[in-house]
């Protein structure tokens, strides 16, 4: 017997709200299998049960808010060595997931839980006297936290009717969240930024002139090569990509790059796409357009929502020339890129109008050091000036 | 299509990829991308859906002409007819 | 006293025809609960309630139907308050054991074997204190007498001489166990008298006999100001609630008994004196049947209590102090 | 509350003699009743002087049988009477435990409103005079479990003299408990005596890092231990519930949603007593704004034992109290 229990869907949900259930009692369920829907306070998210079994019991009912780790449903393994139903049909979960991050039990006081959301503290990062949080932990904790934490801004849609109620309240606990997080990685992660510019003359060329034979459809947004850019050098990089998880450091053995999508009306979710490197620039484009569709529905994956194992971040295109980015934890990276200008470069001892963008890394102490980090962002950088390389895939 | 129709589609297809725009207050001669909010990801879905919808396929060339409302409903209104 | 048994006739059968319904109605579950009936035992509350006047009080213990009728309290509230309605004479909140009554001076319907004395015992203490020539009339089983409560609360009255009338129903089973097995000195009026009460018994099966002993004893306890203990021996014929298997006494011993049923007694004597004729007996019951009939009607129809006021009465509500 | 004109010095049990005095006095309805009341002036001669004034029938000496005379106090109460029933210690108050279950606290519900009972029952209660297993109980929880029933805990010679007169005004039964130990208290009274509310707990001492709950003979301990605290830089606010039933929760809620920790404290056993129902409270109430856990200081289990030093440890202290308090500031033992 086992139990599907809430899962963790990324480094800040403590809790979940059951939402729906997609199977019953009985029924035959596969490793993969989309069994329920779970409201984190950033999305609604098809939670995929890790085992194979037949349902025995729901023990959740649909609304109902329980904390990560808390048994949702009985799992039998009656019927599931010979069930003849087919294999599991999601493929993302079909292989072995990323290690989750794994939380321990917080002993924190219910008042210092309470004002440790009133003040955006996580309580992961607070440390307890006589092994407890307490309310004072968690002030000192407020107080001497950095301040500075740059969670990426988000434009402000132009005109917009008013939210619903409850849709504002889900933004603030979205909000809290963010806050929550973005404080964490900066009280953990001994950040450090590099800058680089990059030139996309020639890989915007080479997209410009593939995007004009084909219809609209088929079009590749540069944006998307730019993550197939990240994704392949991320390969190349381990100290890059993969997770902090007991104050160890584990490498992914994949790259689920985590994308940074902007919600309309405020909030910032970053899913991931799933071994982004491994994908054809096709592929990629396709699942890019449903991963951040679904993602601005609120129908996001569980595996998207907590298996992003280095992050990009696109916002400047619209504004900013360059983006600072604050470390999504448990991830030890984040890449920047700001908007995509024409500017003056040198070439050969000519002057020239380039379109260019500047792309920055926020790496961590911990995993890495400058000298890698810079040629991270040269690989990426040469990796553009050959666009040609980056539309096949890999096995 | 008449200019009435192809404006009414484009304000269609916009309300559908952001639902939490009011479309009755666009200034409709301002880049569309900047007034509602829309990256490049999402452009490039307005612009599949048009092609969707009126089979007109603009290419990349001409983006600079239907970056406001006016002119992506004029260019469709040029353009062609709606497909069957 | 021409007239006075036929009264008394129609009292015992108003009380034995309402619980033949109410066995009746239990077995329909209309009536739940404990349910002590009082049959065979009608001459006792008939005989002894009628001595008593409006400013006396009553206590009694859970088989308290018979009591209550005979007070005068309405059988439809009662009845009301047996199918458990807000009509019913305590709100339904009591049922069968607990029958109240501020109105008639009625203090219970106590549930507890002995638990009803000390009460009565107050009641006297009251009078006493505030100068009333009122009697407290305090009824309870054979059963009550091995309890401490009877000791102390009879022992109370005697060293402070309170106006109470201490009224045992023997009807010689505590339940199951037989007044030999419960009690070392059966001569319960001898008991009553080791405390220096004026006791004696009575034959608590005919209405007459009983009627005159009871006059003899609230007399006594008017003038006297003290209190006083009678025994009516009597018997009941069914079990001690509702329905038990009767193991722990002779079927004949019953028949024995029914020969001597309070009813049948006062009937024979009514007929033979010529006070009345068979036509006018029937013509009783037909009367009393129909009284019962409305009883149950009027409990029917009688309302629910809201259970918006379940935590009613837990404290009072803005009663005069 | 006004200023008094003067103040007369005076003990716990004189206070209560001198209410019971002037109720008597006031209301002929009015009589005391109860073990050796009378002629040997009470137990812990409370009652010593009554009976001269007020004679036989109103300072009523009883015979051992408390079953016996706390009925006849329900009769006598249902009979327009206003009585007060000493029964000489709460251990032996089981022995009534029925009359005041069954009937006391019962007789209004279960007669549709019909009959209350104004009835005033006194014990002495608690522990700490070498009395051993059978005199020094707080069952003073057996008590505040029942539905119908009022009960009361004065702690201080100001309630002890003042919560009679509102007692015996009530329209249902109250109990009110007197622990032995404060009997010799010493201290005064307000001349002219200002009224005291039955209902309400009181805050004894105001403090900011632990509120300390507690009743009867433990708010001395609770003060004391409040000092040792304010010593070491820990303000403990000190609430006497005054009333066990019904429990004041607002007055306790505010005060531990200000301070964030509580430690109830009770000379009952600690299991399923006062003080387990008093935590639950402030559990239900103030879940989150609890800084640590809710503590509790309440007897040893055990039959209160007749040696001295055994006798001490079996009861809440002030350095059990202060200990505990400084548990949940400190965070650590």
């Amino acid at each position: 017997m086992g139990e599907f229990r809430m899962p963790s869907l990324g480094a800040d949900m403590t809790e979940g709200t059951l939402l729906e259930w997609l199977v019953r009692p009985g029924d035959v369920v596969h490793r993969g299998d989309v069994v329920a829907v779970v409201d984190t306070s950033k999305s609604a998210i098809d939670v995929e049960v890790f085992q194979d079994g037949r349902v025995e019991r729901l023990l959740v009912e649909p609304g109902t808010t329980v904390p990560v780790g808390q048994p949702l449903a009985l799992l039998s393994d009656e019927g599931a060595a010979g069930s003849t139903a087919p294999p599991a049909p999601v493929p993302v979960a079909a292989s072995a997931p990323v290690p989750e991050p794994h939380e321990a039990h917080i002993a924190a006081s219910p008042f210092a839980r309470r004002r440790a959301v009133e003040l955006g503290v996580d309580l992961s990062s607070v440390s307890g006297h006589g092994g407890v949080i307490s309310v004072a932990d968690v002030e000192r904790a407020a107080a001497g936290r950095e301040e500075s934490a740059t969670v990426a801004p988000v434009s402000s849609p132009a005109p917009v009717s008013s939210p619903a109620p409850e849709a504002s309240s889900h933004a603030r606990a979205m909000r809290e969240a963010i806050a929550a997080l973005m404080a964490r990685s900066k009280k953990e992660i001994p950040h450090y930024y590099l800058t680089l510019d990059i030139d996309l003359h020639t890989s915007l060329g080479w997209l410009t002139s593939r995007n004009a034979g084909l219809p609209v459809d088929a079009r590749v947004v540069p944006a998307a090569l730019l993550l197939k850019a990240v994704a392949v050098a991320a390969a190349e990089f381990p100290e890059m990509n993969g997770h902090v998880v007991d104050g160890a450091y584990r490498p992914a053995d994949r790259v689920n790059l985590g994308v940074a999508v902007a919600l309309r009306g405020g909030g910032l979710m970053a899913p991931a796409l799933v071994d982004a490197d491994r994908l054809d620039l096709d592929a990629l484009m396709t699942a890019m357009k449903d991963l951040v569709a679904r993602a601005r529905g609120g129908r996001l994956r569980s595996s998207e929502m907590s298996d992003g194992t280095l992050t990009v971040t696109n916002l400047g295109e619209q504004g900013a020339q360059s983006v600072h980015g604050v470390i999504y934890p448990p991830q030890v990276a984040l890449v920047g890129f700001g908007r995509i200008a024409e500017r003056p470069v040198a070439l050969e001892g000519l002057l020239g109008v380039h379109p260019v963008t500047t792309a920055t890394l926020a790496a961590d102490h911990r995993v890495s050091d400058g000298h890698r980090g810079g040629l991270f962002l040269a690989r990426i950088a040469e990796l553009l000036d050959e666009p040609e390389n980056l539309v096949g895939g890999r096995p | 299509m008449n200019a009435q129709d192809s404006h009414d589609l484009v304000l269609r297809v916009i309300a559908q990829i952001a639902p939490d725009v009011d479309v009755g207050s666009l200034d409709e001669d301002r880049d569309m991308r900047r007034e509602l909010d829309l990256d490049s990801l999402d452009f490039q879905t307005l612009v599949e859906r048009i092609a969707e919808e009126t089979g007109v396929q603009i290419p990349e060339t001409d983006y600079p002409q239907v970056r406001s409302l006016r002119g992506m409903a004029e260019y469709v209104a040029a353009a062609g007819t709606p497909s069957a | 006293m021409t007239g006075a048994l036929l009264a008394q006739y129609r009292e015992m059968l108003r009380i034995r025809r309402f619980e033949e319904r109410c066995a009746e109605l239990y077995s329909a579950e209309r009536i739940r609960g404990f349910v002590h009936l009082y049959i065979g035992e009608e001459a006792v509350a008939v005989g002894v309630i009628g001595q008593l006047v409006q400013d006396d009080a009553m206590v009694t213990t859970y088989r308290d139907h018979g009591h209550a009728l005979a007070r005068g309290m309405d059988m439809a509230a009662v009845m009301s308050e047996m199918f458990g309605r807000v009509e019913g004479v305590s709100r339904g909140r009591g049922g069968s054991m607990h029958l109240f009554s501020a109105e008639h001076r009625f203090y219970g319907g106590n549930g507890i074997v002995g638990g009803g004395l000390p009460l009565a015992v107050g009641l006297g203490l009251a009078d006493h204190l505030q100068g009333r020539e009122r009697v407290t009339a305090c009824f309870f089983g054979e059963g009550a007498m091995a309890e401490g409560e009877f000791h102390e609360s009879i022992n109370l009255a005697a060293l402070w001489q309170l106006p109470v009338l201490f009224v045992c129903e023997n009807n010689l089973y505590a339940m199951g166990t037989a007044l030999a097995r419960s009690e070392s000195e059966t001569d319960l009026a001898l008991k009553a008298a080791a405390y220096e009460v004026p006791a004696w018994s009575c034959d608590g099966m005919d209405v007459e006999a009983v009627s005159h002993a009871a006059q003899r004893a609230v007399a006594l306890v008017r003038d006297s100001g003290g209190p006083v203990f009678l025994e009516a021996r009597t018997y009941r014929f069914r079990a001690h609630s509702m329905y038990d298997p009767d193991r722990y006494r002779d079927k004949a011993e019953i028949e024995l008994w029914r020969t001597r049923d309070p009813l049948r007694i006062a009937a024979d004597r009514l007929l033979d004196r010529g006070e009345a004729t068979d036509e006018d007996l029937r013509d009783i019951d037909t009367e009393v049947t129909e009284e019962v009939d409305a009883s149950v009607a009027a409990a029917e129809a009688a309302a629910w209590e809201d259970v918006d006021h379940l935590t009613r009465f837990v404290m009072s509500e803005g009663v005069p102090t | 509350m006004t200023a008094p004109t003067s103040v007369r010095p005076t003990t716990y049990r004189e206070a209560i003699r001198e209410a019971m005095r002037e109720a008597m006095r006031r209301d002929d309805r009015v009589f005391l009743m109860g073990e050796d009341v009378g002629r040997y002036g009470g137990g812990f001669g409370v009652s010593l002087g009554l009976l001269e004034e007020f004679g036989e029938d109103r300072v009523r000496d009883t015979p051992l049988s408390e079953s016996g005379f706390v009925g006849a106090g329900i009769g006598a109460a249902l009979g327009g009477m206003r009585p007060i029933v000493e029964i000489m210690t709460v251990n032996f108050s089981l022995l009534a435990l029925d009359q005041i279950l069954n009937t006391a606290a019962t007789l209004l519900h279960m007669s549709g409103g019909q009959f209350n009972v104004p009835l005033v029952i006194r014990m002495t209660t608690g522990g700490g005079r070498q009395l051993a297993a059978q005199h020094s109980h707080s069952l003073e929880g057996y008590y505040a479990h029942i539905p119908g029933l009022r009960v009361l805990a004065p702690a201080t010679i100001e309630d002890a003299y003042g919560m009679l007169e509102p007692a015996l005004a009530d329209p249902d039964p109250v109990v009110i408990f007197e622990h032995g130990s404060l009997y010799n208290e010493k201290g005064t009274l307000p001349d002219p005596p200002t009224a005291v509310p039955l209902e309400g707990a009181a805050v004894r001492r105001a403090g900011t890092d632990v509120t300390l709950v507690t009743s009867g003979g433990c708010l001395g301990r609770c003060l004391d231990a409040a000092d040792d605290l304010a010593g070491s830089g820990i303000s403990a606010e000190v609430i006497d519930l005054r009333s066990l039933r019904p429990i004041d929760d607002d007055t306790v809620g505010a005060s531990v949603s200000r301070t964030h920790r509580a430690i109830v404290v009770d000379e009952g056993w600690r299991s399923v007593g006062m003080s387990a129902e008093v935590a639950a409270r402030i559990a239900e109430r103030c879940f989150y704004d609890l800084d640590a856990p809710v503590g509790r200081v309440a007897a040893v289990e055990v039959p209160i034992p007749y040696p001295r030093h055994l006798e001490a440890a079996a009861l809440p202290s002030a350095e059990r109290i202060a200990a505990a308090a400084r548990k949940a500031v400190l965070g650590d033992g």
